[in-house]
């Protein structure tokens, strides 16, 4: 009790002596921005990973007759890869990465809510992270990230139970998170910070925050019954003990369409700020787009089925979710409109986090509506299993969720290093980035409709040519990528110096030092406005003494 | 086995009684009191009052059906 | 107090050039997506296909103009709005916090082509879900990594290709006898996933003669990308005659051997090995507690089979199929669900497949 | 002692200053955090229950052939027991917050040694299914799975209530809470009304439909 009452010191307004040495510092720490670093650092070598392993799959399809892995291995590969980037790559670095490192300082708070566990829900991420790619040591799943079953149950090896464990793992750490984020939330912003001052980036935290905690423990069961299936021979997914194949894809995409919300609501909230602090304007209706991410959280509930339009669900069952899923379309579309109303009367700073917050908007807009075809029941009757479905969820995820991810790395980097980075080598990167992302996922759109099925290592001929164009606009990605992460470790040792507000941003994190010191403020600040107005002096009071050498207040007597 | 059957049902009509009463009396008491705790305590209380009723008419067998024996 | 730009609100002449542009550009894009038919990329060989591409057209004319005037807008304000040399460093944006009018706009807009959407979709799907007549009902299964075809009136089943007569309305039934498969034909526009003990249905009119080859949509295993070698042949009616009769004589001598029970329970049934006093011996072990030795009308649980194969007044079984061993066997294997109750299935009442064949031997000796 | 222990616990409380300002936000957080776990429990719950339904209606008839009913007589009695033990976990908290300790430590040990009552009811129940009616978690399909898991879940809930409220009580004797600073009792209290309820939709589910 006492410990925990010592460290919820954010709105308690006192001060614990910074812990020394370098494991409490840096490895078992409780700090928000380290848990943020460790986050970043471990999803972005997730990263790497899981794009060797897509980089697999582009040669392997770069012949019709594949011919550079086998079969099995390739089926391996794209569950790992496709599992992977879901789970250890884009929650991640969004929730418990961003999330971490800024949310706290965007609230005026001193640390998340409960800094133990936030600590804890890290460590079992890496752990579980470990465990999923251990799986190819005995025999990976095979089924793709959905694992559906009988396939699932079928596959032979511990490796598909090895993969539910871990999975159910990563998702603990997730719901600790939500928890821990929501409460910080709720409970700790400074005064004066009521919710509709809050930064964008916070609303989409919080639209994403309660979302974590309840759809992946929904997740977390449909995997406790899976892996009781597969270990103990429980039946609840095999149709010979009288399970039911369907009642995992229901269970799963319970889950897994919130899921889909959890990795791109945090996204928007990135693409907020980048957008408003590089235009010096306002986000062009911030109620509109803040209310948004809540009703596209609470939308995101309603609308697994239309993953199953072919799976052999009642028709009038259909119906409902195909309309709420357009309904979807509305919030996501304002959103949209608010943006690019954003930039309109600007003063743009064209910054590489600028141009990728841009190429956000264009891609993600182009992934959201392939999103909308693919909820017409009619045209998913054709299209639904095959690589129109792929082009799709890689332009919402890479052209969306990972286009804010970089945009976030660019903007924030002064923030973890102190330094910023590289702007010629982060131009390079974004151009060659989007080049070779549009050459390797805009023909799947025309090969699923001429017939290329999805999950295939062997293909017919007659896509041989685009295959095999994708495949090398991939390589260029992959090179694009590449030079992000020289771009990185260069910076971190001779970046530019960045001082404590490089890009004239007016959200909180921006009025310390940075990196920022433990306590990020050695005065709770007040807050009487929203931040972006940039004609209007900053909306703070009590931060005066941030940037000068004063002393942080001591510990008041009996905290401990 | 009949008996015991017997014995048990009895039993668990007299503990949904005094559960009931007991909840129910309880929440009456806490109707008034503030802060979030209370406030699920009370829901909590009413759900129990439900429960010791479904164990009631269980009991007495207006709900659930018991094996032929019986 | 930094300097701020002159808030000049009103929307200068490069803006409504560039929206003439991009609503010249919709209008091409709307005009082409309405006069190309789609089937010159892919042939579109039924009345879904045909249904299917309209409204395909519908929404990559919608979705295109669209995304004109999304990705148009975004790259114009880029280019018209990044801060030039000149600007002093600490320019900024005109101060607009957003507008009622507009975003109330925009959401209306974006909620009325939303309900338009619905409406159009929900035709569209009534008209594909819901097409009514039966016709030739046709079976297909699943398997790790082939399909196999049933037609009324052939015995067994149909292996390599699958024949439909044209401009017939057609009804085709798949389930799996292993893994979730999927059964689509791209030249059609039809597609329904292959579940285990799940039968899904497809109903629609073949149009163009052709051979459409059959893919699997649903990763079933090492060889599911082999799993789009087999065709989907759609014949004039005289050919596809031809060929029906063509299996209904090479398939004479097999014996029904029916598709899998979910999962693979009991397969390859031959009721030709059937012994009727085993039969009957197992029928007091396993049936006789829900049906009795007796006319139809003396249920227990289930109806008296005396005569079952051979009632006049009943020509047809609980499920609506024609009296035959074939499909009692079925009953016997798969169970029954419906108006006369429940009937487990064969796995549950630990049935094999030579048991079935023995029983069905016994219950046609009851006259 | 008791008493003795509680008045010490007092005596450490101080009236004012920062200690307990700290206290009350630091309050705040934990029992809205705690509130939190038992929602994403409750979720937990009901992706089982779910699946249970769903798989009930998925047209076998119910209880599947050659499964009898689960004996009502039984689970009745054990829901009272287990609703009892609510009831008198209801009233250890408010005696505590009365500083009637004794009341209290009697409320907690009666709550403790009804819990206890209950799981040897459910371990009864289970080895009747087990050894006379032949149930069982893998080998009897979707009856022995969607039962087993989800009483088992909701038993394996109890076990650990019942430790964590020998804990507490314990933690009691020793002073570690006083009049006014109860946060473990309250918490404790909250999982086990969670537990309650929880089976209050399990017994309907599984007994009385």
């Amino acid at each position: 009790m006492a410990v925990a009452a010592a460290h919820v010191g954010g709105i308690a307004d006192h001060i614990h002596p910074e812990p020394q040495g370098f494991i409490r510092k840096y490895i078992f720490s409780l700090d928000h921005k380290i848990i943020g670093i460790q986050y970043l650092v471990t999803g972005f070598v997730f990263f790497v990973l899981a794009g060797l392993l897509a980089e697999i799959i582009r040669v392997q399809l770069m012949h019709a007759n594949g011919g550079f892995v086998s079969a099995d291995t390739y089926n391996e590969v794209y569950s790992i890869h496709g599992s992977a980037m879901v789970w250890l790559v884009v929650i991640p670095l969004l929730t418990g990465g961003f999330g971490n490192l800024v949310m706290p300082i965007m609230i005026g708070a001193r640390d998340v809510a409960f800094p133990w566990l936030n600590m804890l829900s890290f460590w079992i991420f890496p752990i579980s992270g470990l465990m999923l790619f251990s799986s190819f040591l005995m025999g990976a799943p095979v089924a793709g990230w959905t694992e559906y079953p009988p396939m699932s149950l079928q596959a032979q090896g511990f490796g598909t139970s090895m993969w539910a464990l871990a999975i159910f793992l990563v998702g603990v750490s997730s719901t600790l998170t939500g928890m821990n984020f929501l409460v910080t939330m709720l409970k700790m912003r400074a005064p004066g910070m009521t919710f509709t001052r809050m930064p964008l980036f916070v609303w989409g935290q919080l639209a994403t925050a309660p979302l974590l905690m309840v759809a992946t423990t929904a997740l977390a069961a449909a995997l406790a019954a899976l892996f009781m299936e597969r270990v103990f021979g429980v039946p609840f997914y095999d149709p010979t003990k009288g399970g039911s194949p369907i009642l995992w894809q229901h269970m799963f995409w319970f889950y897994s369409h919130p899921a889909v919300y959890i990795m791109i609501l945090p996204g928007f909230g990135i693409i907020s700020e980048v957008l408003s602090t590089f235009s010096r304007k306002p986000p062009f209706g911030y109620r509109m787009i803040a209310f948004s991410s809540m009703a596209i959280a609470l939308f995101g509930f309603m609308v697994w089925a239309h993953h199953m339009f072919v799976a052999g669900i009642a028709p009038f069952l259909q119906l409902p979710f195909m309309v709420l899923t357009y309904a979807i379309a509305v919030p996501t579309g304002v959103k949209i409109f608010s943006w690019i109303a954003t930039l309109w009367g600007g003063s743009l700073r064209l910054t590489t986090a600028m141009l990728f917050a841009i190429g956000f908007l264009i891609l993600f807009t182009l992934g959201g509506i392939s999103g909308v075809f693919l909820a017409a029941i009619p045209f998913d009757m054709h299209t639904n299993g095959t690589y129109f479905v792929v082009a799709h969820f890689h332009y919402v995820l890479v052209g969306g969720s990972l286009m804010s991810i970089f945009a976030g790395m660019y903007y924030w980097f002064p923030k973890m290093a102190g330094r910023l980075l590289n702007e010629a080598l982060g131009k390079l990167h974004f151009w060659l980035f989007t080049l070779g992302f549009n050459g390797t996922f805009l023909p799947m759109h025309w090969l699923g409709f001429m017939g290329m099925p999805r999950r295939v290592a062997t293909y017919d001929p007659q896509f041989q040519f685009w295959n095999q164009f994708e495949s090398i606009s991939s390589f260029v990605m992959t090179l694009g990528i590449l030079i992000f992460f020289a771009n990185v470790l260069w910076s971190i040792k001779y970046g530019k110096k960045s001082g404590p507000n490089p890009w004239g941003g007016r959200t909180l994190e921006w009025m310390i030092a940075s990196p920022p010191p433990y306590y990020n403020f050695k005065h709770i600040p007040k807050v009487f406005a929203r931040p972006y107005d940039y004609s209007q002096p900053l909306p703070y009071k009590g931060l005066e003494e941030e940037l000068t050498t004063a002393k942080p207040e001591p510990v008041p007597a009996g905290a401990h | 086995m009949d008996q015991l059957a017997h014995i048990e049902r009895i039993l668990a009509m007299a503990g949904g009684i005094i559960v009931a009463v007991v909840s129910a009396y309880a929440l009456k008491n806490d109707w008034k009191t503030p802060g979030l705790d209370n406030q699920v305590f009370k829901v909590m209380l009413a759900l129990l009052f439900v429960g010791a009723v479904l164990a009631f008419l269980a009991g007495y067998g207006i709900l659930g059906t018991f094996p032929k024996a019986a | 107090m930094i300097e701020s730009r002159r808030p000049d609100v009103h929307l200068g002449r490069g803006f409504w050039m560039a929206t003439a542009i991009y609503a010249i550009l919709s209008i091409a894009a709307i005009a082409y997506w309405s006069v190309t038919p789609l089937s010159q990329w892919l042939p579109a060989a039924s009345n879904t296909a045909t249904e299917i591409d309209r409204f395909t057209r519908f929404l990559l004319a919608a979705g295109s103009a669209l995304f004109i005037f999304v990705a148009g807008y975004v790259i114009y304000f880029a280019f018209a709005f990044r801060r030039r040399p000149t600007d002093p460093p600490d320019a900024i944006g005109v101060q607009v916090h957003g507008s009622h009018r507009l975003e109330f706009a925009w959401t209306f807009g974006a909620a009325a082509f939303v309900v338009l959407l619905s409406v159009i979709s929900v035709a569209i799907w009534y008209g594909v879900e819901f097409q009514s007549t039966p016709g030739l009902v046709v079976e297909a299964i699943g398997h790790q990594w082939y399909y196999t075809f049933r037609y009324p009136g052939i015995n067994g089943e149909v292996t390599q290709e699958m024949h439909v007569p044209v401009d017939t309305p057609l009804t085709v039934n798949v389930t799996s006898a292993d893994v979730i498969h999927s059964f689509w034909v791209p030249g059609l526009r039809i597609k329904a996933d292959m579940v285990p003990g799940l039968i899904n249905t497809m109903h629609f009119v073949a149009t163009r003669v052709g051979r459409y080859p059959i893919i699997c949509t649903e990763f079933c295993g090492t060889l599911h990308g082999q799993m789009n070698k087999q065709v989907f042949v759609v014949d004039s009616k005289a050919d596809f005659q031809k060929w029906y009769r063509d299996w209904q004589i090479k398939n004479a001598h097999v014996s029904n051997a029916l598709p899998a029970a979910p999962g693979g329970g009991a397969s390859g049934i031959d009721l030709s090995k059937g012994v009727a006093t085993a039969g009957k011996a197992l029928f007091a072990q396993k049936c006789s507690a829900c049906h009795a030795i007796a006319p139809f009308e003396h249920r227990i649980v289930g109806p008296g089979l005396l005569g079952v194969l051979h009632d006049p007044k009943h020509p047809n079984l609980v499920n609506g199929k024609p009296a035959t061993p074939a499909d009692v066997a079925q009953i016997l294997l798969n169970g029954y669900d419906g108006s006369m109750g429940h009937m487990p299935n064969a796995t549950q009442n630990g049935l094999s497949a030579q048991d079935i064949a023995n029983l069905v031997a016994y219950l046609e000796t009851l006259k | 002692m008791a008493v003795a222990s509680l008045a010490q616990a007092g005596a450490e409380f101080a009236p004012h200053g920062e200690v307990d300002q700290l206290y009350a936000e630091t309050r705040d957080l934990r029992l809205l955090g705690f509130l939190m776990f038992l929602v994403s429990d409750v979720v937990l719950f009901s992706s089982f229950i779910f699946a249970y339904l769903y798989l009930r209606n998925s047209g076998q008839g119910w209880p599947p052939p050659g499964i009898g009913r689960p004996d009502v007589a039984l689970a009745a009695l054990n829901s009272a027991v287990l609703f009892g033990s609510g009831a008198t976990m209801h009233y250890a908290l408010e005696n505590w917050k009365h500083g009637k300790f004794t009341r209290y430590a009697a409320f907690m040990i009666a709550t403790i040694i009804l819990g206890i009552l209950f799981l040897s009811g459910q371990a009864v129940e289970y080895t009747k299914l087990y050894f006379q009616e032949h149930v069982s978690w893998a080998g009897s399909g979707i009856f022995g799975a969607s039962f087993f898991t989800l009483t088992g879940m909701h038993g394996f809930h109890v076990f650990v209530g019942v430790w964590y409220l020998i804990v507490l009580l314990l933690q009691s004797v020793h002073g570690v809470y006083s009049k006014d600073k109860y946060f473990g009792l309250t918490a404790g209290t909250l999982y086990w009304h969670f537990v309650d309820v929880i089976w209050v939709v399990l017994f309907s589910i599984f007994y009385l439909i």
